[in-house]
C-alpha cells in the first residue's frame, strides 16, 4: 500500500467517524441550546434506535428501509416523551437538577435496554449496502461515503430549519428568555419539544449510520459515543450548528490521526487535551459566541 | 375590554394578589399605581398568562383567557411588556423587533421604520447587540418589540424606570399617541404623578389589595394619594 | 418448599431457593448448616461487563441447580446467593462481605480480575474457597509482591500469559509465521496479558512483531489502527480481546485489505456471531473449551439452552459450569467427612479437596498447578464455514 | 495630558490644598467601533456630592464601570487621591478606595443581609485562614467587631432589623439601600452610586436623599451619583456633570445645570424639571 | 434582635459536638465488636465515610464556590495513589501511627497540587465550560494513570493491571476521625471571612470583585481545599479497598459524587452527609433486585429530582445551636426569663 493511500484512507477513517459524532453533538447542541441542559441520555437514545434497527430486521425480518424509519421514528418519539415525563416538570427548577435527572435517564435507558435485551452485543446485519469503489488507488468505502454524505445533508438542512424557519426563530428566543419568549407569542412547549424532536431524530439518523460502520447493539454503546461527541460539541462551540459539525470531524479526524500514528493508547487524553487547550485560548468553544455580561 | 374578577394569586404560599377586580374598557389609558411590592407586577403576569390565578377570572375582548396559555394570550391581541425588559440580549435590535412580530406571518418593514422613527436611537443601533445597549435604551427596545405584534390592549410595567427625563416625557407622549391611534392601555407606574397625568383611569394597589380608584384628575388630587405617592 | 431435613423429593426446586433457606431451622447468620449450603455467584450483572456476568452465573446456576435436583449434596440442598458486582471492585468486596454475612461457604466468582483481586484479599482472612471462572490475571492466585499463592482461590480459567505464549508457539510451529501484528484492548489486562507473553514469546522464537495497535475500552472504531497494520503486511494479525471486538475487528480489517491470518485466545469463543463466515474464516483461537466437541458438551449446551429460554452459552459459563463442579465436588467431600458446615474446618476441608481436585469438567479432567491455575492442555479452534470447530489440542 | 485644566473641577474652591478624591484624565473606551465614553476629564473633591446625568446610552455607567476598573480604559489616566490606578483591577480598585452599587442591582441574594454586609467588611477583618480554621481568638474578636460594624450600618437604613433576611426577599427599595450599605462597609474614600432611586417613588426617594447626606457627612467620604431622578440630583448634588454621546456638555451647579441650553435640548426636555 | 451567636455559648457547643461525635464512634465500635454490625456492615458503614468526605469535599466546590466541576474522581485518583505508594513502601519500616497520617496528608496534598495546576487555568473559565475542562482533566489523568505503570525508572503504578496489595489500613475509626476533621474545617472556613468570600463568588462575581475580594485566590482556594479532601478520601479508600485500578475512577465516578451532592443540596453540609449516605447503602439494600436494582436506582434519581429539585435538603444546614438555642436558653436563663416575661 503506498503512503499515499494509506493517507487519504485515514482521512476518510476520520471523516467517517467524525461526521456521526458530528450528528450527534448536534443533537447535543440543540438541546443545550434550548434549555441549557448536557443531556446526558442523547447517546442512550442512539443506542435505543439502535436496538430498534436490530428488532425491526432481525426479529421481524423487515427489510433495511423499514429498520431505518423505524429507528428513526423510535428515537424522534423517545427524545420527545422524555423531555415531556422527565425534563418539562423541571422548567423552574435549578439547572443541576435537570442535569442529575439526564443522568438519571441515561441510567435507566442502559439498564432498562440490558434488561429487555441482554446484556451481551447484538450483531446487526447491514443496513446500508453498496459496492466499494476507486478513487485513483485508493478503497473508499461506500458505507463511509454514505455516512459523510447524509451527514453532511442533516447538517445543512438543519442549519436551514434554525436560521430561516419560524420554528427556528422561536427555538433562540425560548433559549434566551423562556417568559419573554411567551410574550411574543411563542409557545415554549412545542418549541421545546420540537428541538428535541429533532435533536433525537438526528440521533436516529446516527444510529443508522453507527449501526452501518459498526454493526453492533449493546446498552452501553451510546454512552463512549455521546461523551465523544458531547466534547465535539463543546469544541466547536455548544450552542452553534457549525461548531458541532466543525468539532465533530475535528475529533473524528485527531483520533484517526493520533492511532495512525500508533498512539492510539492516548487518543482519549489527546482528545481532551485539545478540548483543554482551545478551551483556554477560546472559552466558548471554536465557534461559540461571547456571551457579554454588561455590569 | 379587559374585565379582571376578583382574582386570587399566590407565590407558593405567599398570598400576593388578594381579590383583585378592576376593568379596562376600550380605548383608554388605565393607570395601576402602588408601592414596592403592592402586586402590580404580579397583575400583569397574570393577564397575560404568565401566572394562573388560584380563583376569579380574566375576560378580555369577550373571552376568557384566564387559563389561557400565555402565548396563546399574545394571540389574541394583548401586549405585555415586563418589568425589567426582558429583551433578548443576545440578539441584535433588529432580531428583537422582529421577535415582537412573532404572530405576524412576515415583518413589515412599514412597522419597523414606525419603530424607528418612534425611538430614533434604535435605528442607530439597530445592529448592536441586544445586551450591551444601556438601560433606557433596552427600555425603548422592549416597548418597541411590543408595538410590532401591533396588539389591541397593550400593558406597560414601568415603562419610565431608568429612563432620562426627556425620555420619560417621550415615552408618555408615545404612549398617549398610542392611545389616540385606537390602542387600549394599561399602565403599571412608580411615576405616578406622569401616570396620572396621562391616565384616563386608575386604580391604586396596596399589599394585594385595591383600595382607591377613579379618574387621574380625581386620584392626583387626592391628599391620600399626594402623601403616599406624590412625594408631597 | 422443601423439607428441611435434607428429603430430597422435590425435582425441580427453583434456582436460588432463598425460600428453602428460610425454611431452615437455623437462624440465618448460620452457615450452610440444616438442609441447605450456601454459595455465592458473583459478577457483573449489570454496567458494562454484564454479559459476562450473567453468563458465569448462569452457567454455575445450571449446574447447581442439576445437582440439587439430584437430591443435593449429602441430602442438602445448595442454595445460592447471587449478586451483582458492576464489575467495581468496591461493588464486589462489598456484596462477598454480605455474601458472608449470609453465610456461604463458598465462592463462584466474582468475574472480572480487578473486583476479584479486591475479593481475594477478603476471602483470605475467612479462608473463603474461591474459584473463578473468568479472572485470568496471574495476580488472582499468586500474590508476586509477597510471592505467596493465595492458597483458597482457584480457577477455571486459563491465565493470560498461558494464552499468549501458546499462541506464538503456535503461529510459528503451525503458522510458519515469520511477522506478526498485535491490536489488543489498552487498559485492559486480560488483554494487555496476553499481548505481553505473547510478543515475548515471539521474540524468543524469532517472529518479527512488526506492529502493535491500542485501541479504548468502548471504541468500535479501528480503522485507522487497522490501515497501519495493513501497510507492515503482518503474516499473522494477533487479537487477544473478547468476541464482540473481535468480531468488529476482523470486519474491519477485511476492509481496510488485511489479508493475514487472525488469532486469539479464548476470548474468541462466540465470535461467530459477530463477524461474516468470509471474514473469518481460517481464523484460529485458543480455548479451554471445544463448543459441541463432546457428548457432556452438547448436553451442557442442550440443557443450557433449555433453561435460559434459547440462549446459546459461551465459554464463560462453560468454565463457570466448570468451576461449579470442582467447588460442588469439594463441598461433597467435606460433607463427607462429617465437619460441620461453615467451619474453619470444613473450609479449609474444601480448599484442600480442590486442590486435589479430580473432577471431570466440559473441558476435560481438572488438576490445578502449584499457583493453583488448571492444568489443561488449550484446544485450537478453528473458524470454518462460519463454524467454530476443533481443530486440535497444543 | 495637555488637555488637562484643574480649572476644570467641580466646585475648585474648595479642599483644594488636598489632593483631589479622584481625578479623570482624558479618560475613554471604546468597544469595537463604538466610542462609550471619550476625553472624559473631571475631578471629584473630598467629601463632596457630585452628579452625572445625561441620556440614556450616554456612558455614565461606563465611565462607572472605568473608575471601579471593570473595564480598563483605552485612552487616558485615573488618579486615586494622587495615586495613577493605571495596573489595578476592580478588587485593588476597591481596596484603593472606590465602592460602587449597580445599576442592576447586584446582591449576594440567597446570602443574608448581614452576610452581605460582612462580605464588605471582609478586608476590614484581617484574621488568617488557620485563625478560622482553628477557631483563634483572633478569629472570634474580629467576627464580633465586624458584626457589631456591620448592624451599626445597617442601622443607618434603618435595616438592622432585617439582618437575618435574606437578601433576595427584600423589596425592591430596601434593596437598594442594602447595596448601599454594603459598598459603605469596604470603607470607601469614594463611593459611586448608580441610579439610587430607581423604582423608588416619591417619598422614598426624599428618604434616600436625606441619608446620602448623611452618609458624607457621618463617613466624610466623597460620593459620585447617576441618576434620573432630578429632584433628587438637584437636591443634593453640589455639582453635576452632564455626559451626552460619552463626552462631556457641561458642568457646573444645580443651578446652571438646569437653565444649560444644550441639557434641556438634549437630557430634561422642555419641561424642565 | 440578631440570633447570631446568643444562645449556646462557644465552648459548650464545641463540647456537645465532639460528645456526640465520640459517642458515635464509641457506640458503633462497641457494636462491631460485639457483632451486632457485622463486617458487612462495618464496611458499608467506612464507604459512607468515604463518600461523605467526597461530597462535602465537591460541595465545598459545587454547592459553596458554584462551580461544576465534573473531575472529582481524578483528584481522588491521584490522592489514592499517592498515598497507597507511600504506604506500601513505608508499611514495612514506619508505625502505622505515623505512616498513616502521613499518608492521609500525602494523599491529599499530592491531590491539593493537581487541584492547583488544574484550578488556575479551570477557572479562569466558567459555568458549563469549567466543567468541561475539569471533565477534560479529570479524564486525563485516568489516561495516564491508565497507560504508564513505571515512574522514572520505578515500577509504581502499575497502569492498566492496577496497582495491586495496598496495605488495607483504613479502620472504621480513622474514616470517621477524617470525616469529623473535613466537616469541622469546611464548616469553621464557611462561618469565616474566607467562607464568606467564596460564598460570595457563588452569588455574584463582579459585586465581590467591587467589594474588594480576590476573588481568584479564593476560587482557587476554594478549589485547591476541594481537591485536597477528595485525595484524602481517595487515600483513605485505597487503604479500605486494596486495589487501585484507573477505570475506577472515570468520569461515571465524578457523576457518582456530583449526584450525590445534588440530590442532597447544593450548599448543605447535612444534605450531602445524608445523601452520600443514603446514596452508599441504598444499592446495598437492593441487593436482591440483582439486575433490577439499577434500574431501580436510576427511577429514584429521577423522581427525586422531579419533586425535590433543590435536592433533599435544599440549601438547609443543620445546626445544633439552632436546634438546642432554646432548651439551652430555658436551661441556663431559668428564673430570670420568667422575671423578663413578668414586666
Ligand atoms: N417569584 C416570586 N416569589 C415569591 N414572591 C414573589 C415573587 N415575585 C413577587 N413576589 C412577592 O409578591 C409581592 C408582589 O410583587 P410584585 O412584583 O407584583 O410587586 P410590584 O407592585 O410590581 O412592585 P415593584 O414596584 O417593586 O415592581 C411582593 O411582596 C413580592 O415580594
Ligand atoms: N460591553 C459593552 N460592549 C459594547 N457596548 C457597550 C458595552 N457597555 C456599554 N456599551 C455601550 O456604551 C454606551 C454607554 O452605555 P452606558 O451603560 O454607560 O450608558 P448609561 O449612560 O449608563 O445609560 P443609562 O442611563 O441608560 O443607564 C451604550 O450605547 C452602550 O450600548
Ligand atoms: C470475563 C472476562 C472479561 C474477564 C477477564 N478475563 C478478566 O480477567 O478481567
Ligand atoms: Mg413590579
Ligand atoms: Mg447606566
Amino acid at each position: 500500500m503506498s503512503v499515499f493511500s494509506t493517507i487519504v484512507s485515514q482521512l476518510f477513517n476520520g471523516l467517517q467517524s467524525g461526521s456521526i459524532y458530528a450528528l450527534v453533538a448536534l443533537g447535543y447542541s440543540m438541546v443545550y441550546g434550548i434549555i441549557m441542559l448536557l443531556n446526558f441520555a442523547h447517546g442512550d437514545i442512539i443506542m435505543v434506535g439502535a436496538y430498534i434497527a436490530w428488532i425491526m430486521m432481525t426479529m421481524l425480518g423487515l427489510p433495511p428501509v423499514i429498520g431505518i424509519i423505524a429507528a428513526i421514528a423510535g428515537c424522534t418519539l423517545l427524545g420527545v416523551l422524555i423531555e415531556k415525563a422527565a425534563y418539562s416538570p423541571l422548567r423552574k427548577s435549578p439547572r443541576l437538577s435537570l442535569l442529575i435527572t439526564a443522568i438519571g435517564i441515561s441510567f435507566f435507558l442502559e439498564n432498562i435496554s440490558q434488561l429487555i435485551m441482554g446484556a451481551g452485543a447484538k450483531a446487526m446485519p447491514s443496513i446500508i449496502s453498496g459496492s466499494n469503489f476507486r478513487l485513483g488507488t485508493t478503497e473508499i468505502s461506500f458505507v463511509s461515503t454514505v455516512t459523510i454524505v447524509v451527514s453532511v445533508l442533516s447538517m445543512v438542512l438543519l442549519t436551514f430549519l434554525v436560521q430561516k424557519t419560524k420554528m427556528g426563530k422561536g427555538m433562540r428566543a425560548v433559549s434566551e428568555d423562556m417568559g419573554a419568549a411567551q410574550l411574543m407569542g411563542i409557545s415554549v412547549n412545542k418549541t421545546i419539544s420540537f428541538t428535541f424532536a429533532v435533536g433525537s431524530a438526528l440521533a436516529g439518523i446516527g444510529a443508522v449510520l453507527y449501526c452501518s460502520a459498526y454493526p453492533q447493539a449493546s446498552p452501553t454503546m451510546g454512552s463512549m459515543l455521546g461523551l465523544k461527541a458531547f466534547v465535539a460539541a463543546v469544541l466547536g462551540g455548544i450552542g452553534s450548528i457549525p461548531g458541532a459539525m466543525i468539532g465533530g470531524f475535528a475529533i473524528g479526524l485527531l483520533e484517526a490521526l493520533v492511532s495512525a500514528l500508533g498512539l492510539s493508547v492516548w487518543k482519549d487524553g489527546v482528545v481532551f487535551a485539545i478540548l483543554i487547550v482551545v478551551l483556554l485560548v477560546k472559552p466558548t468553544g471554536i465557534m461559540g459566541r461571547v456571551i457579554k455580561e454588561k455590569v | 375590554m379587559l374585565t379582571v374578577n376578583d382574582i386570587n394569586v399566590y407565590y407558593g404560599p405567599i398570598h400576593a394578589i388578594k381579590g383583585v377586580s378592576f376593568e379596562v374598557r376600550p380605548g383608554e389609558i388605565v393607570a395601576l399605581i402602588g408601592a414596592n411590592g403592592a402586586g402590580k407586577s404580579t397583575v400583569l403576569k397574570t393577564i397575560s398568562g404568565l401566572l394562573r390565578p388560584k380563583t376569579g377570572n380574566i375576560v378580555f375582548d369577550g373571552r376568557d383567557i384566564t387559563k389561557l396559555e400565555a402565548h396563546k394570550v399574545v394571540r389574541a391581541g394583548l401586549a405585555h411588556v415586563p418589568e425589567g425588559r426582558r429583551i433578548f440580549l443576545q440578539m441584535t435590535v433588529i432580531e428583537n423587533l422582529e421577535m415582537g412580530a412573532f404572530t405576524k406571518s412576515t415583518v413589515s418593514e412599514e412597522d419597523l421604520e414606525d419603530i424607528f422613527t418612534k425611538f430614533p436611537r434604535l435605528k442607530e443601533r439597530r445592529k448592536q447587540v441586544a445586551g450591551t445597549l444601556s438601560g433606557g435604551e433596552q427600555q425603548m427596545l422592549a416597548m418597541g418589540r411590543a408595538l410590532m405584534s401591533k396588539p389591541k390592549l397593550m400593558m406597560l410595567d414601568e415603562p419610565s424606570m431608568g429612563l432620562a427625563p426627556i425620555l420619560v416625557e417621550q415615552v408618555f407622549s408615545i404612549i398617549t399617541e398610542l392611545n389616540k391611534a385606537g390602542t387600549t392601555i394599561l399602565l403599571v407606574e412608580q411615576n405616578a404623578g406622569m401616570a396620572l397625568d396621562v391616565a384616563h383611569r386608575a386604580y391604586v394597589l396596596e399589599t394585594g389589595n385595591i383600595t382607591l380608584s377613579g379618574t387621574g384628575e380625581e386620584l392626583a388630587q387626592s391628599d391620600e394619594i399626594r402623601k403616599a405617592y406624590l412625594g408631597g | 418448599g422443601c423439607g428441611s431435613g435434607g428429603t430430597n423429593t422435590t425435582p425441580s426446586a427453583s434456582p436460588s431457593a432463598s425460600a428453602d433457606g428460610s425454611a431452615s431451622p437455623s437462624a440465618s447468620g448460620g452457615a450452610a448448616n440444616g438442609g441447605t449450603i450456601k454459595i455465592g455467584i458473583l459478577g457483573p450483572l449489570t454496567g458494562e461487563a454484564a454479559q459476562y456476568g450473567i453468563a458465569v452465573s448462569h452457567g454455575a446456576q445450571l449446574y447447581i441447580d442439576q445437582i440439587n435436583d439430584a437430591g443435593g449434596i449429602n441430602g442438602k440442598k445448595i442454595e445460592t446467593v447471587v449478586y451483582d458486582d458492576k464489575g467495581d471492585p468496591t461493588e464486589s468486596v462489598n456484596a462477598f462481605s454480605r455474601m458472608v454475612d449470609e453465610g456461604i461457604t463458598g465462592l463462584i466468582g466474582p468475574v472480572t480480575s480487578k473486583p476479584t483481586l479486591a475479593v481475594v484479599d477478603e476471602a483470605l482472612t475467612y479462608n473463603m474457597p474461591l474459584i473463578t471462572a473468568s479472572a485470568t490475571a496471574a495476580a488472582v492466585t499468586y500474590n508476586a509482591d509477597t510471592q505467596t499463592v493465595n492458597t483458597n482461590v482457584f480457577r477455571t480459567c486459563f491465565i493470560d500469559p498461558f494464552q499468549g505464549e501458546k499462541m506464538a508457539q503456535f503461529a510459528n510451529d503451525v503458522l510458519k509465521a515469520k511477522t506478526a501484528a498485535v491490536i489488543f484492548q489498552t487498559g485492559d489486562d486480560y488483554s494487555v496479558g496476553l499481548k505481553d507473553a505473547f510478543v515475548a514469546k515471539c521474540e524468543e522464537l524469532g517472529i518479527n512483531v512488526v506492529d502493535q495497535e491500542g485501541y479504548s475500552k468502548g471504541d468500535k472504531d479501528f480503522k485507522s489502527q487497522l490501515t497501519n497494520i495493513n501497510s507492515k503486511s503482518p503474516d499473522v494479525v494477533f487479537s487477544p480481546n473478547y468476541y464482540e471486538d473481535d468480531g468488529m475487528l476482523v470486519t474491519q480489517a477485511r476492509q481496510a485489505g488485511i489479508k493475514a491470518t487472525f488469532m486469539g485466545g479464548d476470548g474468541w469463543n462466540n465470535v461467530s456471531k459477530y463477524a461474516s463466515p468470509a471474514d473469518l474464516e481460517g481464523s484460529v483461537y485458543c480455548s479451554g473449551y471445544a463448543s459441541g466437541s463432546t457428548d457432556e458438551i452438547k448436553a451442557f449446551e442442550a440443557a443450557f439452552t433449555a433453561k435460559y429460554s434459547g440462549e446459546t452459552p459461551d465459554m464463560f459459563s462453560a468454565q463457570a459450569y466448570d468451576a461449579a463442579i470442582v467447588l460442588l465436588d469439594a463441598i461433597k467431600a467435606a460433607e463427607e467427612k462429617g465437619l460441620e458446615a461453615g467451619s474453619d474446618d470444613y473450609k479449609a476441608a474444601v480448599i484442600d479437596a480442590m486442590k486435589n481436585t479430580t473432577s471431570v469438567g466440559l473441558g476435560g479432567k481438572y488438576s490445578f498447578d502449584e499457583y493453583n491455575n488448571p492444568i489443561k492442555s488449550a484446544v485450537i479452534m478453528k473458524l470454518a464455514d462460519g463454524k467454530e470447530t476443533f481443530s486440535q489440542m497444543f | 495630558m495637555a488637555k488637562h485644566d484643574p480649572h476644570e473641577t467641580l466646585l475648585p474652591d474648595r479642599d483644594m490644598d488636598k489632593s483631589p478624591a479622584i481625578e479623570c484624565i482624558g479618560l475613554g473606551i471604546d468597544f469595537g467601533g463604538l466610542t462609550a465614553v471619550d476625553d472624559f476629564n473631571f475631578t471629584l473633591g473630598r467629601t463632596e456630592i457630585a452628579g452625572l446625568i445625561g441620556p440614556n446610552g450616554a456612558g455614565k455607567t461606563t465611565v462607572f464601570n472605568l473608575l471601579t476598573k471593570v473595564y480598563q480604559p483605552t485612552r487616558g489616566r485615573m488618579l486615586l487621591e494622587g495615586r495613577d490606578t493605571k495596573n489595578m483591577n476592580t478588587t485593588q480598585a476597591n481596596r484603593a478606595g472606590i465602592a460602587r452599587t449597580f445599576q442592576n442591582i447586584r446582591l449576594f441574594k440567597d446570602l443574608t443581609v448581614l452576610d452581605n454586609v460582612l462580605i464588605g467588611l471582609h478586608n476590614e477583618m484581617d484574621y488568617h485562614l488557620a485563625s478560622a480554621i482553628f477557631r483563634l481568638p483572633g478569629y472570634w474578636r474580629a467576627e464580633k467587631i465586624a458584626r457589631g460594624r456591620a448592624l451599626d450600618l445597617l442601622s443607618i437604613f434603618d435595616m438592622a432589623d432585617m439582618a437575618d433576611n435574606q437578601a433576595g426577599s427584600l423589596p425592591y427599595g430596601a434593596q437598594r439601600r442594602l447595596e448601599i450599605v454594603r459598598a459603605l462597609a469596604t470603607n470607601p474614600t469614594l463611593l459611586l452610586l448608580d441610579e439610587p432611586a430607581a423604582g423608588m417613588n416619591p417619598s422614598e426617594t426624599s428618604e434616600l436623599m436625606e441619608n446620602i447626606r448623611k452618609i458624607r457627612d457621618t463617613f466624610q467620604i466623597s460620593i459620585l451619583l447617576i441618576e434620573h431622578d432630578m429632584n433628587l440630583v438637584m437636591g443634593i448634588c453640589e455639582g453635576i456633570a452632564v455626559l451626552n454621546y460619552g463626552k462631556i456638555i457641561a458642568k457646573g451647579t444645580p443651578e446652571e445645570i438646569k437653565s444649560d441650553p444644550d441639557v434641556i435640548e438634549a437630557y430634561l426636555g422642555k419641561k424642565g424639571h | 434582635m440578631i440570633k447570631g451567636y446568643k444562645g449556646i455559648p462557644m465552648p459548650v457547643r464545641y463540647l456537645i459536638n465532639a460528645g456526640l461525635f465520640v459517642v458515635f464512634l464509641v457506640v458503633v465500635s462497641s457494636l462491631t465488636d460485639a457483632k451486632v454490625i457485622s463486617t458487612y456492615n462495618n464496611k458499608i458503614i467506612m464507604l459512607i465515610g468515604i463518600n461523605i468526605i467526597l461530597a462535602v469535599s465537591l460541595n465545598l466546590a459545587t454547592g459553596y464556590l458554584g462551580q461544576l466541576p465534573l473531575g472529582h474522581a481524578g483528584f481522588m485518583a491521584v490522592g489514592a495513589y499517592a498515598s497507597a505508594i507511600f504506604m506500601k513502601a513505608v508499611i514495612k519500616t514506619l508505625p502505622l501511627g505515623l505512616s498513616l497520617p502521613l499518608g492521609l496528608l500525602i494523599g491529599g496534598l499530592v491531590a491539593a497540587v493537581f487541584g492547583f495546576i488544574i484550578g488556575i487555568p479551570a477557572l479562569r473559565l466558567k459555568g458549563d465550560y469549567l466543567a468541561i475542562i475539569t471533565l477534560g482533566f479529570g479524564e486525563i489523568i485516568r489516561v495516564i494513570l491508565l497507560n504508564i505503570d513505571s515512574v522514572i525508572g520505578f515500577k509504581l503504578t502499575y497502569g492498566a493491571a492496577g496497582l495491586k496489595s495496598i496495605p488495607k489500613t483504613t479502620t472504621f475509626l480513622d474514616t470517621f476521625i477524617c470525616v469529623f476533621l473535613v466537616c469541622f474545617v469546611i464548616h469553621a472556613i464557611l462561618k469565616s471571612r474566607h467562607g464568606r468570600a467564596v460564598l460570595s463568588i457563588r452569588e455574584n462575581e463582579i459585586a465581590a470583585e467591587s467589594c474588594g475580594i480576590n476573588t481568584t485566590y479564593y476560587k482557587t482556594m476554594a478549589f485547591v481545599m476541594s481537591a485536597f479532601f477528595a485525595g484524602v478520601a481517595g487515600s483513605l479508600y485505597a487503604g479500605y479497598i486494596g486495589i487501585l485500578d484507573p477505570t475506577g475512577f472515570g468520569f461515571m465516578k465524578s457523576i457518582e459524587i456530583l449526584v450525590m451532592v445534588v440530590l442532597g443540596g447544593m450548599g448543605s453540609m447535612i444534605g450531602s452527609v445524608i445523601s452520600a449516605t443514603v446514596l452508599t447503602a441504598l444499592p446495598e439494600f437492593l441487593r436482591e433486585f440483582d439486575a433490577y436494582r439499577m434500574v431501580v436506582y436510576s427511577l429514584l434519581l429521577v423522581v427525586v429530582m422531579i419533586f425535590k429539585p433543590t435536592g433533599l435538603m435544599g440549601t438547609y444546614d443543620f445546626s445544633l445551636s439552632r436546634l438546642l438555642g432554646k432548651p439551652w436558653e430555658r436551661l441556663t436563663s431559668g428564673g430570670k426569663s420568667k422575671k423578663a416575661g413578668d414586666r
